[in-house]
């Protein structure tokens, strides 16, 4: 994820950021608060999106 | 910081003598289920209270020729528990059952519930449907008064400084009488009374309403003794027509506010269909 | 009791929970059960206003007051700069939460904390309390969020600005921020529609309503150590939270939990330990504070309220192909509504091509929301829930069956991105049509009503540790506190794993200083992911003790199995010894390595998301507008329930939420901005009499993720309430309400309007 | 001022002790003796948290002034169990799971002893109404209402 994270921040500056603050990852449907250590598959769907809070 | 003094008078006269006698504000302990809620809320700062209950006749009841008397501080639980007295006067004895909770119940009095003085006190309309009768005792003596001259406005009563309610006065039932309480909350327990009604009615031995009163509770600033819905009973046989006349006298008597827990147009309309509702009861009740 | 149908010897069980004998007797020490010699006791004032600048505050009588013993005010909490506000990757905004503590340049709300003391007695401390002179200037004030919405609204924060909008904007504004969840394309999704609906929807802001009330003892050593005690959701929480406000090193403060009196997400932020460690400073003494009813209402955490829109086309045949909607959540005092969260849930259920969800965070003169069970997700079904079944209506489709057509299921790509893996709904429909209740008759003035709900569930970051006794009794340490009975759970996991007997596992939360660092209770997460810790663990001393009978008996680990709480030799040993249990093996340790525990930590992932179906029946007095609940079926993918008395308590308990969301609660603000109702007596939460019983169907579905299956189950239950009574009062009187609560003079007015 | 000078019984103890006027039997059985069982969730008389038995009936101890107490006889929640032995309704409340945060526990226990002991065979409409005075927030009352149902139909088939 860290790769991909860099990756994106190569084509769209400042998005790296953006993905930082708050943020969770979906690895294939599988959500991951704390992401940037998680391998990601060839054909993986990643998807961000905020940090999951509960009652 | 004024030290509030705590006072157990075991006569009437020593109550009296006391509350009379007190240079800052006193009040009076029954049950203190609404006492105890203002003093914490800061709402009251007393220099007195005087717990009236080791007074032998304000817990009592008694019954003769038929007149019962309720010692205004007898926990409502109590009356309830008293099989002869509720079948005389169930509506009375519901309406002050529906007041809070059973640990309430362990507390609360006919007294309590009427000098604190809300317009919504679930007992007060169904005693002055029954037409019951406070004796009040006082620096110079006991006078009675009708149930429904002790609240004057919101926390406030007829009652001058020293005053009591040693007793209250049901008065002897007549034949084919009824009566019933009702009151609308939102829950089914536990709330405040939205609106309340209380009807007596007594029917002649061929099914015509002879007398009625009707009154409500939480539709203005003190409960109400509705004439115009008693009259919309008496003379008829409480049939629909009747009913539908007392539901609009019932409506029509209204002056309610809008508050936390209802609108006026709410109240008013759910005044009308809880007159005819307990109408129904007390109708027969005074049948059975 | 030993064996169940599921093959398991304890998942699955009714065991006995280990903290319940001291809970029934009273013995259990909640939050203001703990005092120490000597301590002093706290109390906070509270604004009175819902908006005002404070001009000056004069502490002076006060601290002159026989028996006080210390004032603070926001003068002695360090400011913590913009820059400052985030520390680390999670919230809080350490800049608002300080404000929220202790009011700055401004109060924000009716019962925002302006000051405190520190008294000889409870009466010292009020009178001091009536002795600060504050002196405010009135500002307008907005509690309605879309008033606050409007460009002449009283403006809260000078210095928000709405985020998530293009260009930046240049006023500052109460919407804190603008969200957008979309997939497809919606206008094209629309065109598609034979048939839409579309209907605005309101909720009011309600309190999680816990019986227990925020109660904290904390004490300031002169080294500067601080020790807390107090009810919380998270312990570890505290500490955090303490420290970042306080600037304090997180190693400096011990926090102690106490038992928990109810949280439902209220718990998991502070309200009461920074100033009571700043009084304890500030005095010398310890220092205990209980918050009254009144500042339970006024001065902590709702949930917001919210206006809604949703709009949803689907063809004949019910295939749904459009869904939108734009949800507007108040947050109270600053922001932080979970509206994000309420787009992500909403319409997960339903595999919709075309969604767009667009939410707003909007600041008010309210207290600061806070996280209530499902954070956003029963606000969001209310309305699409509601909107679902008015669909289902003009299709003239059963509504279960509508949701049969469009359930999410294993690859369904959900609105806010993923795509879902192994989930249970359809199974929940499944149940609830098969269940007697669904085919009960109903009488007159009576209807039926179905809802759906989704949540996440999450996992997070979870430390435990498990100790084999000398005795060969076992001791499971967690420190995530136990809301719900997650101590039972771990208990039977622990016990499951070593073969044992249940009775001689006992499960305690440890302090901060007892285990590493716990996320909060919250999200459903414990039973899941500290389950995974303690199994893991719990693992780990089964391959100690292994290694130990290994040891005793000559022989290699592999050719030991661990089976039913004995070591047993194994392949060719087979036979050759007598199987040691737990207890032979613990009494040995001191000749064979030592003591035998393990500790775990991790960030578990894997969280198994969920769903719920509701299926309510209700009875509507047309002449009064009284809706009573007559009979309530609560089906849920539980994933693996290990303790189905506690996974069916959650879901009665938080129906019984859903139901009081749906009827009667709501904060009542005056035209001046106070709050009305601050007291159980007004605010009115369900009693005995107001429920039936609430009949419970758990489904398992195992989450692939979790060696038994587990999903979280705690949060589902609160999310279907509100439609389905909503939906049940359509069925039986022909009126759909999309304003909550649906109190009797509501209803009433629905009825005379629309009859 | 002086304190006032107490004299009571509580769980079949003779207990004396002192109170300020302000303070409310629930105050003084928590700050005074210690007796933590009985909670406030209120102050108010709304969620029976704090449920005793004051001869013979059941109230809420926020709303009893401690200095009425005198010569009264109270019982509480830590006089339920008898020593070891658990009361039928603690017992049944463990197995069926009828508390979750346990904060309400005390007061629902107080009050359905009493229920049970001035009707021991009451409808579940009955328990809900007797029991409408004790809120709580986690169980949605289910699996404290058959508790107490159970217990009932225990008690008369012994």
């Amino acid at each position: 994820m860290r790769s991909l994270v860099r990756e994106l921040d190569g084509r769209f500056p400042g998005i790296g950021a953006a993905l930082g603050d708050g943020m969770a990852v979906a690895i294939d449907g599988q959500i991951f608060q704390d992401y940037f250590l998680e391998e990601v598959g060839p054909n993986s769907e990643v998807c961000f999106l905020p940090a999951i809070e509960g009652g | 910081m004024s030290a509030l003094q705590y006072k157990a008078p075991t006569s009437v006269d020593e109550a009296a003598a006391l509350l009379a006698g007190a240079s800052g504000e006193a009040r009076v302990l029954a049950g203190g289920t609404d006492l105890l809620v203002q003093l914490r809320a800061a709402m009251i700062a007393p220099e007195l209270v005087v717990d009236i209950k080791h007074i032998p006749e304000l817990t009592a009841v008694s019954v003769k020729d038929g007149v019962y008397s309720i010692g205004a501080a007898a926990p409502s639980a109590e009356l309830h528990e008293n099989k002869e007295l509720f079948a005389m006067w169930p509506g009375v004895i519901e309406a002050m059952d529906l007041v809070g909770s059973t640990q309430i119940q362990g507390r609360a009095s006919l007294g309590g519930n009427l000098c604190n003085a809300s317009p919504a006190a679930d007992s007060v309309p169904a005693m002055i449907a029954a037409s019951a009768v406070c004796v009040i005792a006082g620096p110079n003596g006991t006078r009675e008064v009708p149930v429904e001259e002790v609240a004057t406005g919101p926390g406030k009563t007829s009652l001058a400084k020293g005053e009591f309610v040693v007793t209250i006065r049901l008065p002897k039932k007549a034949p084919r009488t009824g009566d019933a309480y009702l009151r609308f909350i939102p829950r089914t327990e536990m709330d405040i009374a939205v609106v309340g009604v209380g009807i007596c009615l007594t029917l002649d031995d061929s099914g015509v309403c002879t007398t009625a009163r009707v009154s409500l509770g939480a539709v203005a600033a003190r409960a109400l003794l509705v004439k115009e819905a008693a009259d919309a009973l008496i003379g008829t046989k409480c049939d629909d027509a009747a009913l539908a006349n007392l539901d609009a006298a019932a409506q029509a008597a209204c002056r309610p506010i809008n508050d936390k827990r209802g609108t006026i147009e709410f109240r008013t309309k759910v005044a009308g269909v809880l007159a005819r509702r307990a109408a129904a009861i007390a109708l027969e009740r005074a049948r059975s | 009791m030993s064996g169940n149908a599921n093959g398991y010897k304890w998942i699955g069980t009714r065991t006995i929970r280990p903290d319940g004998v001291d809970k029934v007797t009273g013995r259990a020490a909640f939050g203001a059960d703990f005092s120490l010699p000597g301590m002093l006791v706290g109390k906070i004032l509270r604004s009175p206003h819902a908006h005002a600048r404070i001009l000056s505050i004069k502490t002076n009588k006060a601290e002159a007051f026989p028996g006080v013993k210390a004032v603070v005010t926001s003068a002695d909490f360090p400011e913590i700069p913009a820059s400052e506000a985030i520390k680390g990757s999670s919230p809080p905004n350490y800049r608002h939460l300080s404000q929220n503590l202790m009011a700055r340049e401004k109060v924000f709300y009716d019962g925002h904390a302006v000051a405190a003391v520190a008294a000889t007695s409870t009466a010292v401390a009020d009178e001091a309390l009536s002795l600060i002179e504050v002196e405010y200037e009135i500002l307008p004030h907005v509690t309605d969020v879309l008033e606050a919405m409007k460009p002449d609204a009283p403006i809260l924060h000078d210095d928000l600005f709405t985020g998530g909008v293009d260009p930046k904007p240049e006023k500052p504004s109460n919407v804190a921020k603008r969200v957008e969840f979309a997939i497809g394309d919606i206008d094209a999704g629309f065109a598609e529609a034979d048939v839409i609906v579309e209907r605005d929807y309101t909720t009011e802001g309600i309190h999680q309503g816990y019986i227990e009330t925020h109660a904290v003892v904390a004490n300031m050593g002169e080294d500067g150590q601080a020790t807390i005690w107090c009810s919380s959701q998270g312990h570890f929480m505290v500490r955090q939270y303490t420290a970042g406000l306080l600037n304090m090193n997180i190693g400096d403060i011990k926090v102690t939990p106490a038992e928990i009196g109810g949280g439902f997400g209220g718990k998991t932020t502070v309200y009461l330990e920074p100033a009571a460690l700043l009084l304890s400073r500030k005095s010398g003494h310890s220092i205990k504070m209980v918050m009254t009813r009144d500042e339970v209402f006024r001065g902590t955490g709702p949930t917001s309220g919210s206006a809604m829109t949703i709009k949803i086309g689907a063809k004949k045949d019910g295939k749904i192909v459009a869904a939108e909607a734009d949800l507007k959540f108040f947050a109270g005092a600053f922001p932080g509504a979970p509206v994000h969260l309420g787009c992500m849930c909403g319409f997960t259920p339903y595999d919709i091509e075309n969604v767009m969800a667009v939410g707003y965070d909007v600041v008010t003169n309210r207290p600061k929301a806070i996280s209530y069970r499902a954070p956003g997700a029963p606000i969001a079904a209310f309305a699409i829930e509601s909107a679902i079944d008015e669909l289902a209506g003009k299709l003239g489709i059963e509504p279960l069956a509508l949701r049969e057509i469009n359930a999410a299921r294993k690859g369904t790509r959900t609105a806010y991105g993923p795509t879902l893996g192994v989930v249970g709904f359809e199974e929940t429909l499944e149940a609830a049509k098969n269940h007697p209740h669904y085919s009960e008759p109903l009488g007159p003035n009576q209807g039926r009503g179905i809802a759906s709900g989704y949540w996440f569930n999450v996992g997070g970051e979870s430390s435990a540790s498990v100790s084999i006794n000398e005795d060969g009794s076992v001791t499971v340490t967690s420190g995530a506190p136990d809301v719900g009975g997650s101590r039972a759970s771990l208990c039977i996991m622990a016990a499951e794993v070593l073969g044992v007997d249940i009775g001689q596992v006992r499960a305690v939360i440890g302090d901060t200083n007892a285990t590493g660092f716990n996320r909060h209770t919250g999200g459903s997460r414990v039973t899941f992911a500290l389950g995974m810790v303690v199994i893991q663990a719990t693992e780990d001393c089964v391959e100690q003790l292994s290694t130990a009978a290994a040891k005793i008996w000559d022989i290699d680990l592999e050719a030991v199995v661990w089976e039913g709480g004995y070591a047993r030799p194994a392949g060719d040993n087979a036979g050759k010894f007598e199987p040691l249990s737990l207890s032979d093996l613990a009494a040995k340790t001191p000749m064979t390595g030592g003591p035998i525990s393990s500790k775990k930590s991790s960030n578990v992932q894997g969280a198994g998301p969920a769903f719920g179906t509701h299926i309510c029946d209700v009875e509507v007095d047309r002449e009064t507008g009284q809706v009573k609940i007559l009979r309530y079926t609560a089906i849920q993918d539980a994933g693996r329930a290990i303790h189905p008395g506690y996974v069916e308590g959650q879901m009665q308990g938080g129906v019984a939420q859903g139901i009081g969301w749906a009827l009667n609660e709501e904060y009542v603000y005056g035209e001046d901005g106070r709050l009305q109702n601050s007291g159980f007596l007004d605010y009115r939460m369900p009693v005995a009499s107001d429920l039936p019983m609430i009949d419970t169907v758990i489904v398992e579905v195992p989450n692939p993720t979790h060696p038994y299956g587990v999903r979280g189950v705690g949060e589902i239950p609160i999310i279907p309430p509100m439609a389905a009574v909503a939906n049940a009062i359509e069925d039986a009187v022909g009126l759909r309400l999309s304003s909550l609560p649906m109190s009797p003079p509501k209803v009433l007015a629905a009825l005379q309007n629309g009859a | 001022m002086a304190k006032n000078h107490v004299t009571t019984t509580i769980n079949g103890e003779p207990v004396e002790f002192l109170c300020e006027t302000q303070q409310t039997l629930l105050d003084v059985l928590r700050d005074e003796l210690q007796l933590t069982g009985s909670k406030e969730g209120c102050a108010s008389g709304d969620c029976g948290a704090c449920s005793v038995m004051v001869d013979g009936r059941l109230v809420c101890s926020c709303l009893v002034m401690g200095v009425e107490a005198e010569g009264s006889d109270i019982e509480t929640i830590e006089g339920m169990a008898e020593g070891d032995q658990l009361h039928p309704l603690q017992q049944k409340f463990l197995e069926n799971a009828a508390l979750q945060c346990g904060i309400c526990t005390p007061g629902f226990l107080i009050a359905a002893k009493s229920l049970l002991e001035k009707n021991p065979d009451p409808t579940e409409t009955e328990v809900r109404y007797w029991l409408a005075g004790n809120l709580c927030r986690c169980t949605g009352y289910d699996k404290i209402i058959r508790s107490v149902l159970e217990v009932a139909a225990d008690a008369k088939r012994a």
